[in-house]
């Protein structure tokens, strides 16, 4: 028997191996639905949440997997809204805001309990922030906590400066540019003592460590003889701007105007935990034989990497509203492998990304499930403005001018084409203020909205801005090029994928179109990719994508506020700051908006960064699963969510799923959110935000 | 024998270590580490971290207070899954891929030598060329084909299993099979190829010429040599079918020692990346001695001195 | 068909037994016919590849098929044709009426097995022994083949054993159910010379207790020389010259034997002188030529030798010789021996 | 040592080649003395026979001459110059008047090289000649071993076990060598084969005037070709002497049972002729018998054997045996036994 054939016999295999897999996804076609499709008898919701989560541990985890399941065990001041996501009560029942939305006010429900019965009080929030934000806990989502007051400080075992004559130091003794205004001094709110403290001027901290002291009074002198023969006082999470005022009123204070930080909260960073469960038991309170939660559903099991099992909690206070008796949520990893178990009957919900792309054109067939709905994600390339030939605007403004933004929406199906850093079809409101701006901004230039638009594709405009940035683009038989461009000074740098790959030659055949400029690709593996991105020590254009982590324009913004920004880009413009700076001190959100967009122009004018899409949420879930919604960042609030046995109830397209009313979940919802409408005007901007992006 | 055995179990401590310091040593030549994430930490975040884990030493100070942890068997806690030893973790999902990998595995024995010792007696028969063709099949289709197909006709068509996840005897089912395919192909073929050589022995004749009948030539002449080199495959095949195999475990879902090892590495999780090195050199080390051991058995001509 | 006459154990008559190879089918062995008398020894010499070895296997029906086959013949063994019986007959025959030795005791004895269970299984199949009169039958055939201290060696395995002591333990092992016919098969090709002549001995002296008939083959003139009552010499599958060994060796009526004797160094005759020698190569036998395969090594071949295959000539009542000139070299071997014992 | 004027091409002093086996972390090392003492000359243009049952080092006395096994102690000389000793480097000035012919022709020559280049790898590697002259070279060779120069490009797979025995000689002459090592070479042949492969050796010795190391356990060949003959026996030499001598008046009950053990193709002599048989096998050379390593098969062993190592002494001129029961006056070992101990003055 001749094995000669060896490698066609091989590529035969993988002829018929291809073949049945196409089969499989469009075979059924032929039925409503994509597989089997029954309600579980049990009331379980049965939900993949992706990798092994880090840890029960609300203030540990960063990644979405854990996020999907620490919001059904783990309940804070406030929960998302199932469709909008913005804030709605949750153990705060109402709150109220300050005029200079630096300080918040939180009043608490007094039938909050822990899965073990113990009361939920400010305490513990107040134990539960301070437990997050010590510097010896190393929570990596810290940050979002920063807005606090001195918590940065206090995570960064800051020290206080005092003189000899008991007073501290003040930041604004130091601070010349004024680029963190001071906020108001006045005590909203409840007098207490720690209020008034914490609403006196900003102290100044100084690094709590002898030795970087030591380096950096050296290095400043102003500030060397400051803090000359003063007495340095570690910052304690005590010296935090979270203060219980009573056992159901918590206040909340801030460094800085921030109107976004009520979208924050509902993160699991600022979850409550239970600090007898903690103390008692360490690093492992997490098992599910020690942990305490505070969510609508409880741990019954847990076994690593395969499954999570929860129940209801009837202990908690919204419980009567929790429809589902149990999830069970799988760790898994695999597309196909959560596909496989969807079409199987075994998972009634794959969550964002899911279905791979070659399948989706299949799986839109599939009206009742599947679903496409814009994200609060970015797709963009980043330039190493540290470097020539990107440190020039004119080159970056060229490259991002010739990249058919369309055409690659279309090639990649689940995308939307953007040229702006906050996405579009998320932030509407601010999406309308940003036009009239960039209309303002753009007459000062004597440019006009259509030809700021015009940037999502002009081949032409691009060659020209490249001619002037001295590499003029020449005409090369029937295509073009650019002889004097530093080549090998650019190339495109991605970390390691299918579709990061599919997308950069994507782009580079744009570039080798339109440009005549033939960039080289570069894959890394991810963690290597993000340290020699984030080191600046690529050379031209790097791949990178954002999520955002609140429902406000600011959470893209922010990406290249102060000089340490994440942008990766080496970009840096104090004008930048101080409009952000301005922003976020003003209460009138419209206002807001308009010097938001304002910092946006100023950015994306200089073209750091090159937008190119915005990711779809397209997922599927089975039509018996109600209250599931394809919000933003396909983060479900469980206690929403309900299996519906009656399958003339179920969704049937779940293309309107958002604009039509579930009565079971916006009841439900609208029952939570009155008691923060019925509080002070203060409070009533904030719902009516939550009220149109609803619609 | 027995100082054959001590002299070889006292290699394997040694090399474990050098297996675990060159992984070690790669792990730390790779950029990024188990903190980095999409979103740059803020320095003092990072300085704490550094500190904690020790990163902040000199990196041969770094080296010796992990080889001394190693030498002690305690790796720790797992960086990503803090709450966890290693030990722990290895130990809890060990015996997932164990049940896979020994079910597969004995599968893949009673089927191959079975198909093997068929086929070389009626070798060049219709059994012949079939086993062998669906032996060259199992080899060449590799089994993230496999499984897939074997999920799509079963799971997705029929309905009959689930196509993925731990659970009942059902799920075991097919990522079994696929795993058995490509070793019950090998020791096929590794049975054919060594009963052939066997069958033309001198001493199989002499067998015949005594007048045995061909059952017993077969199975009480010919057997024994006939799977030597089965033996010499299975054995550290047995060794990575207990330890996990990751594209199985991968495409079925099964919280087994492959798929953790394969995140470990993708988490930069250090002490665990290193204890399951260090526990699966060992197991490859244990298993090969374990088949010379055999040998001895089954081979009266070898000799451990 | 015919019958074994009275006194003969073994006929074999135009035995063909062909190979399908690649280079076509191979006829080992060619229309072979002798007869063996019982207590007689029959030695049969031939070079590597002239089809000795596969005649016996051919009797004991060993030949492999496919590829090879036997496509002609009579084998009569004490009266039973060989060929006719099942495989299940045959195999009641091997090991207990008819038994083999082989060259290589090395790869003989099964490597893996202990001497006692590879004694022990040929008693219990043929002679029905209980497991303790097997054991007890294996070591007194141990003890009679010569191995010292047979009783605490038949638990040995046969790597412990040398060359010579496992020639016996095969030994041992083909006479356990007293055969009737013993085919050794070169038993001492691979052994040293002083082990050769303990084992050509061994044999000699078993063979005139038991009566057993023997077939000798070897390569080795020397070895058949005083062993042996007759011998067929076979050169590329045919019997080139079959006689008494006395008349053989005095009187060849063959160019092959001939040769064959002459190119065999004579210790008695001084060093210097160069040695006869056959020229040229063995042929392959997938492709033999129309005439005599010896043709074109024999130094007396004439025209005819090439063009026509040669008779084979009766020069006496057991004398035969496969040669066109058979008479007028046996007239020659005759006057050279004349001359000689002058 | 002086060998001006000696005929001696090589001179063996004393040669030991020991072999170590490990025994383990338990046992102690053992010790195999392949050659255990071997002295000897081989004249220039001489065939000196070394005959022996297997395993008694004929072979490994064959491979340390040419240092192809490294001896353990004792003396090589060739041309006067101590081969035992000398760095690789020097050895290699050395090699290609030395060379070795094999027992199996074909497990000797590379597979995967044609004819041609395995006959040429030595011209090459010594640089005897270059270009196009190597290729008639190489032709030249072939037909001086009786091989047509047109087999140039076939592989050793394509010839018969003879032929490929003609290449392996072909090689060895090569690099026009003075002392070739016959290890073996007939004994894996058929027998019509053997005889022209002898032939050849006798004719290239003539021609080439070549000295021959000829190992081999056939006594026939031996007697043939050789023209003194060395008996070995576990590592050490017993007897030596001219083929004749060895043949026609044995003095070594050894060697008397080795040439008493070739079968006659006579059957007149085979009736009648009284043989040796020796009872048992060749001792195990990692645990030798004490004293005479013979002892233990020879029927004329007394207790002095098992305790006196004999020397190779001269018993008749040009005759040496190694054995403590014949001298000069009492050459005939039948007839001392016969005597008993009165024979060696005791």
């Amino acid at each position: 028997m001749a094995f000669a054939g060896f490698s066609q016999f091989r590529a035969i295999l993988a002829l018929i191996a291809f073949a049945l897999l196409s089969v499989s996804c469009t075979s059924s076609a032929a039925g409503r639905y994509y597989g089997k499709t029954e309600p579980p008898a049990d009331n379980v919701l049965r939900y993949v949440s992706g990798s092994e989560p880090e840890s029960l541990d609300p203030a540990i985890p960063t990644g979405q997997p854990e996020a999907r399941l620490l919001m059904a065990i783990h309940d804070g001041l406030v929960e998302y809204h199932p469709k909008t996501m913005k804030p709605i009560p949750a153990i705060a029942e109402s709150w109220e805001i300050s005029p200079d939305v630096s300080e918040y006010i939180f009043h608490l429900r007094k039938n909050a309990v822990f899965s073990n019965g113990d009361p939920i009080t400010a305490n513990d929030f107040v134990y539960s922030f301070q437990r997050a934000l010590a510097p010896e806990f190393l929570a990596k989502n810290a940050y979002l906590a920063y807005y606090i007051r001195y918590a940065e400080a206090f995570n960064s075992k800051k020290a206080f400066v005092r003189r000899a004559d008991g007073n501290f130091v003040l930041r604004r003794e130091l601070d010349a540019g004024g680029q963190t205004p001071e906020v108001s001094s006045e005590v909203f709110g409840p007098q207490t003592e720690t209020g008034t403290a914490l609403s006196s001027p900003e102290r100044l901290t100084v690094p709590g460590d002898e030795k970087a002291r030591t380096v950096l009074f050296e290095k400043d002198e102003k500030l060397g003889a400051i803090t000359a023969g003063a007495e340095f006082v570690p910052v304690t999470g005590a010296d935090m701007g979270v203060e219980a005022i009573d056992d159901y009123t918590l206040r909340i204070k801030l460094r800085q105007s921030a109107p976004f930080f009520i979208d924050l909260l509902s993160h699991q960073f600022f979850k409550v935990v239970h600090r007898g469960a903690i103390e008692k038991h360490g690093a492992q309170w997490v098992r599910p034989e020690h942990i305490v939660t505070s969510g609508a559903f409880k741990v019954k099991e847990h076994y690593p990497y395969d499954r999570i099992v929860l129940e209801k909690d009837p202990g908690y206070w919204d419980a009567d509203a929790v429809r589902l008796s149990g999830i069970e949520f799988y760790p898994l990893e695999e597309a196909t492998t959560m596909m496989n178990l969807y079409k199987a009957g075994s998972l009634y919900a794959v969550y964002n990304a899911v279905p791979p792309a070659a399948w989706i054109d299949t799986l839109k067939e599939y009206k009742d499930e599947y679903m496409d709905h814009p994200a609060v994600t970015l797709q963009y390339y980043t330039f190493n403005v540290t470097r020539a030939p990107m440190d020039n605007a004119k080159v970056r403004q060229a490259f991002a001018l010739a990249i058919d933004r369309e055409a690659i929406a279309t090639y990649r199906k689940t995308t939307k084409p953007t040229i702006d850093f906050t996405p579009i079809g998320i932030f509407p409101e601010y999406e309308e203020v940003r036009d009239r701006i960039y209309t303002r901004e753009l007459a000062k230039q004597g440019r006009t909205l259509e030809q700021w638009k015009a940037r999502m594709f002009d081949p032409e405009r691009a060659r020209e801005l490249l001619a002037e940035a001295g590499y003029p683009v020449v005409q090369s038989g029937s295509g073009w090029a650019s002889p004097s461009f530093p080549i090998a000074e650019v190339e495109v740098l991605y970390n390691t994928s299918e579709s990061n790959k599919a997308i950069a030659e994507f782009i580079q055949a744009q570039w080798r179109q339109n440009l005549g400029i033939t960039v080289a690709l570069k894959n890394m593996e991810w963690k290597t990719f993000l340290n020699v991105r984030k080191e600046l020590d690529y050379r031209g254009v790097g791949r990178a994508g954002w999520v955002g982590d609140y429902m406000d324009p600011f959470t893209f913004l922010k990406l290249f506020y102060t000089k340490d920004n994440d942008s990766s880009t080496g970009w840096y413009d104090p004008n930048y700051d101080r409009l952000v700076n301005e922003a976020n001190r003003e209460l009138d959100p419209i206002k807001r908006f308009e010097i938001l967009a304002e910092a946006e122009f100023f950015v994306m004018d200089q073209q750091p960064v090159m937008p190119f899409m915005t990711d779809s949420t397209n997922w599927m879930k089975k039509p018996f699963v109600k209250g599931m919604y394809p919000n933003p960042q396909t983060l479900h609030p469980w206690k929403f969510v309900y299996i519906e046995q009656d399958s003339a109830k179920w969704d049937q397209n779940a293309a309107n799923i958002m604009v039509e009313r579930d009565e079971t979940v916006l009841s439900h919802v609208e029952r939570l959110m009155q008691t923060q409408n019925t509080r002070s005007a203060m409070g009533s901007q904030q719902a009516s935000v939550a009220e149109t992006s609803a619609q | 024998m027995l100082a054959f055995t001590l002299r070889r179990l006292l290699i394997i401590v040694p090399m474990a270590l050098l297996v675990v310091s060159v992984t070690w040593g790669l792990i730390r030549m790779a950029p990024g580490s188990f903190y980095s994430e999409e979103r740059t930490l803020p320095p003092a975040v990072e300085a704490n971290i550094r500190e904690k884990y020790g990163l902040d030493k000199p990196i041969y100070q770094q080296y010796f207070m992990m080889l001394a942890n190693v030498v002690r068997g305690d790796f720790g806690t797992s960086l990503r899954y803090q709450d966890q030893t290693v030990n722990e973790i290895i130990f809890r999902h060990l015996p997932y891929s164990a049940t896979i990998g020994l079910l597969a595995y004995l599968l893949a024995l009673v089927i191959g030598l079975a198909a093997g010792v068929m086929a070389a007696l009626r070798q060049n028969s219709a059994f012949d060329y079939g086993s062998m063709a669906g032996a060259m099949l199992g080899l060449s289709v590799p089994n993230f084909v496999l499984g897939p197909l074997l999920v799509i006709v079963f799971s997705l068509w029929l309905f009959w299993l689930p196509p993925a996840r731990w659970g009942g005897i059902s799920n075991l089912v097919l990522p079994v099979l696929t795993l058995a395919a490509i070793y019950t192909a090998y020791i096929a073929r590794l049975t054919r190829a060594g009963m052939l050589e066997i069958m033309r022995s001198d001493y199989i004749r002499t067998a015949r010429a005594k007048g045995l009948d061909e059952k017993t030539v077969l199975l009480k002449h010919a057997m024994r040599g006939g799977i030597v080199p089965v033996l010499s495959f299975t054995g550290p095949a047995l060794a990575s079918l207990l330890a996990g195999t990751v594209v199985v475990e991968k495409v079925f879902a099964i919280p087994g020692l492959g798929n953790i090892f394969i995140q470990s590495v993708l988490n930069r999780d250090e002490p665990l990346t290193l204890g399951i090195v260090a526990f699966l050199s060992i197991l490859i080390m244990v298993f090969n001695l374990l088949v010379d051991i055999s040998y001895g058995f089954l081979d009266p001509r070898i000799r451990y001195d | 068909m015919s019958t074994n006459g009275n006194g003969t154990i073994l006929t074999v008559k135009d035995l063909r037994t062909y190979f399908n190879t690649e280079d076509g089918v191979v006829k080992a062995v060619d229309g072979i016919s002798f007869d063996l008398k019982k207590g007689e020894t029959l030695g049969i010499v031939g070079e590597s590849g002239s089809g000795k070895s596969v005649t016996n296997l051919s009797v004991m029906r060993l030949i492999p098929e496919p590829p090879g086959k036997i496509v002609n013949g009579d084998i009569i063994f004490n009266g039973i044709d060989v060929r006719a019986l099942s495989i299940d007959e045959v195999r009641k025959i091997r090991g207990k009426r008819i038994a083999m030795i082989f060259q290589d005791p090395m790869t003989s004895l099964n490597p893996f097995l202990k001497i006692s269970t590879q004694l022990m299984e040929v008693t219990k199949l043929h002679l029905g022994h209980s497991k303790a009169e097997a054991r007890e039958h294996a070591i007194k055939m141990l003890e009679t083949v010569g191995i010292p201290d047979a009783e605490s060696r038949v638990d040995g395995y046969p790597h412990e054993f040398s060359g010579g002591m496992r020639q016996r333990v095969m030994i041992a092992m083909a006479l356990s159910c007293d055969p009737e016919l013993l085919i050794a098969d070169e038993p001492t090709t691979a052994l040293d010379v002083t082990i050769q002549a303990q084992i050509l001995e061994l044999i000699k002296s078993l063979k005139s207790r038991m009566g057993t008939s023997v077939i000798l083959i070897t390569h080795d003139l020397g070895v058949v020389a005083g062993m042996t009552d007759k011998i067929i010499v076979m050169y590329a599958g045919k019997v080139f010259e079959q006689a008494p060994t006395g008349e053989l060796f005095s009187t060849p009526a063959n160019p092959y034997t001939k040769g064959l004797l002459r190119s065999v160094p004579d210790p008695a005759h001084e060093q210097g002188a160069p040695l006869y020698q056959i020229p040229g190569l063995p042929p392959d036998v997938a492709r033999l030529p129309p005439g005599c395969p010896f043709a074109e090594r024999c130094d007396r071949a004439e025209d005819i030798c090439t063009r026509e295959y040669p008779p084979f000539v009766q020069i006496n009542e057991h004398h035969h010789s496969l040669c066109h000139f058979a008479e007028e070299v046996y007239a020659e071997s005759q006057q050279e021996r004349a001359v000689s014992t002058v | 040592m002086d060998t001006n004027g000696s005929n001696n091409l090589i001179t063996l002093e004393d040669l030991q080649v020991y072999y170590r086996i490990a025994g383990g972390i338990l046992a102690d090392d053992k010790i195999v003395k392949a050659v255990d003492g071997v002295s000897l000359d081989i004249k220039r243009g001489e065939t000196l026979g070394l005959v022996g049952e297997s395993g008694c080092g004929k072979s490994t006395l064959g491979k340390a001459i040419l240092r192809l096994t490294e001896p353990t102690a004792g003396k090589v000389f060739f041309k006067g110059n101590d081969l035992a000793h000398l760095p690789q480097k020097a050895m290699r000035e050395h090699r290609r008047h030395l060379q070795m012919i094999f027992q199996d022709p074909y497990s000797s020559l590379n597979p995967r090289m044609n004819v041609g280049q395995i006959i040429a790898e030595p011209i090459r590697t010594f640089g005897l000649t270059y270009g196009e002259s190597i290729e008639s070279m190489v032709g030249d060779l072939m037909e001086t071993v009786g091989l047509s120069r047109r087999f140039l490009t076939r592989y050793p797979h394509e010839f018969s076990g003879g032929q490929r025995q003609r290449i392996g000689i072909a090689r060895a002459l090569a690099v026009d060598p003075e002392f070739i090592v016959a290890d073996e070479p007939i004994s894996a042949l058929d027998v019509s084969i053997q005889a022209q492969i002898m032939n050849l050796m006798e004719k290239l010795q003539a021609e080439k005037n070549l000295t021959y190391l000829f190992i081999s356990h056939d006594l026939r060949a031996i007697r043939h070709l050789s023209d003194r003959v060395a008996v070995m026996y576990l590592g050490r030499i017993v007897e030596l002497a001219s083929g004749k001598n060895i043949y026609d008046d044995p003095l070594m009950p050894y060697t008397k049972a080795l040439i008493s053990a070739v079968p006659v193709p006579d059957p007149a002599i085979e009736a009648t002729r009284e043989r040796i048989i020796l009872q048992g096998d060749v001792p195990s050379p990692i645990n030798p018998p004490t004293g005479c390593h013979f002892h233990t098969r020879c029927v004329y062993a007394i207790e002095e054997c098992k305790q006196i190592v004999p020397q190779l002494v001269e018993i008749k001129p040009l005759h040496r045996a190694a054995c403590i029961r014949i001298n000069s006056e009492h050459p005939h070992i039948e007839q001392n036994a016969e005597a008993g101990m009165r024979a060696i003055g005791k």
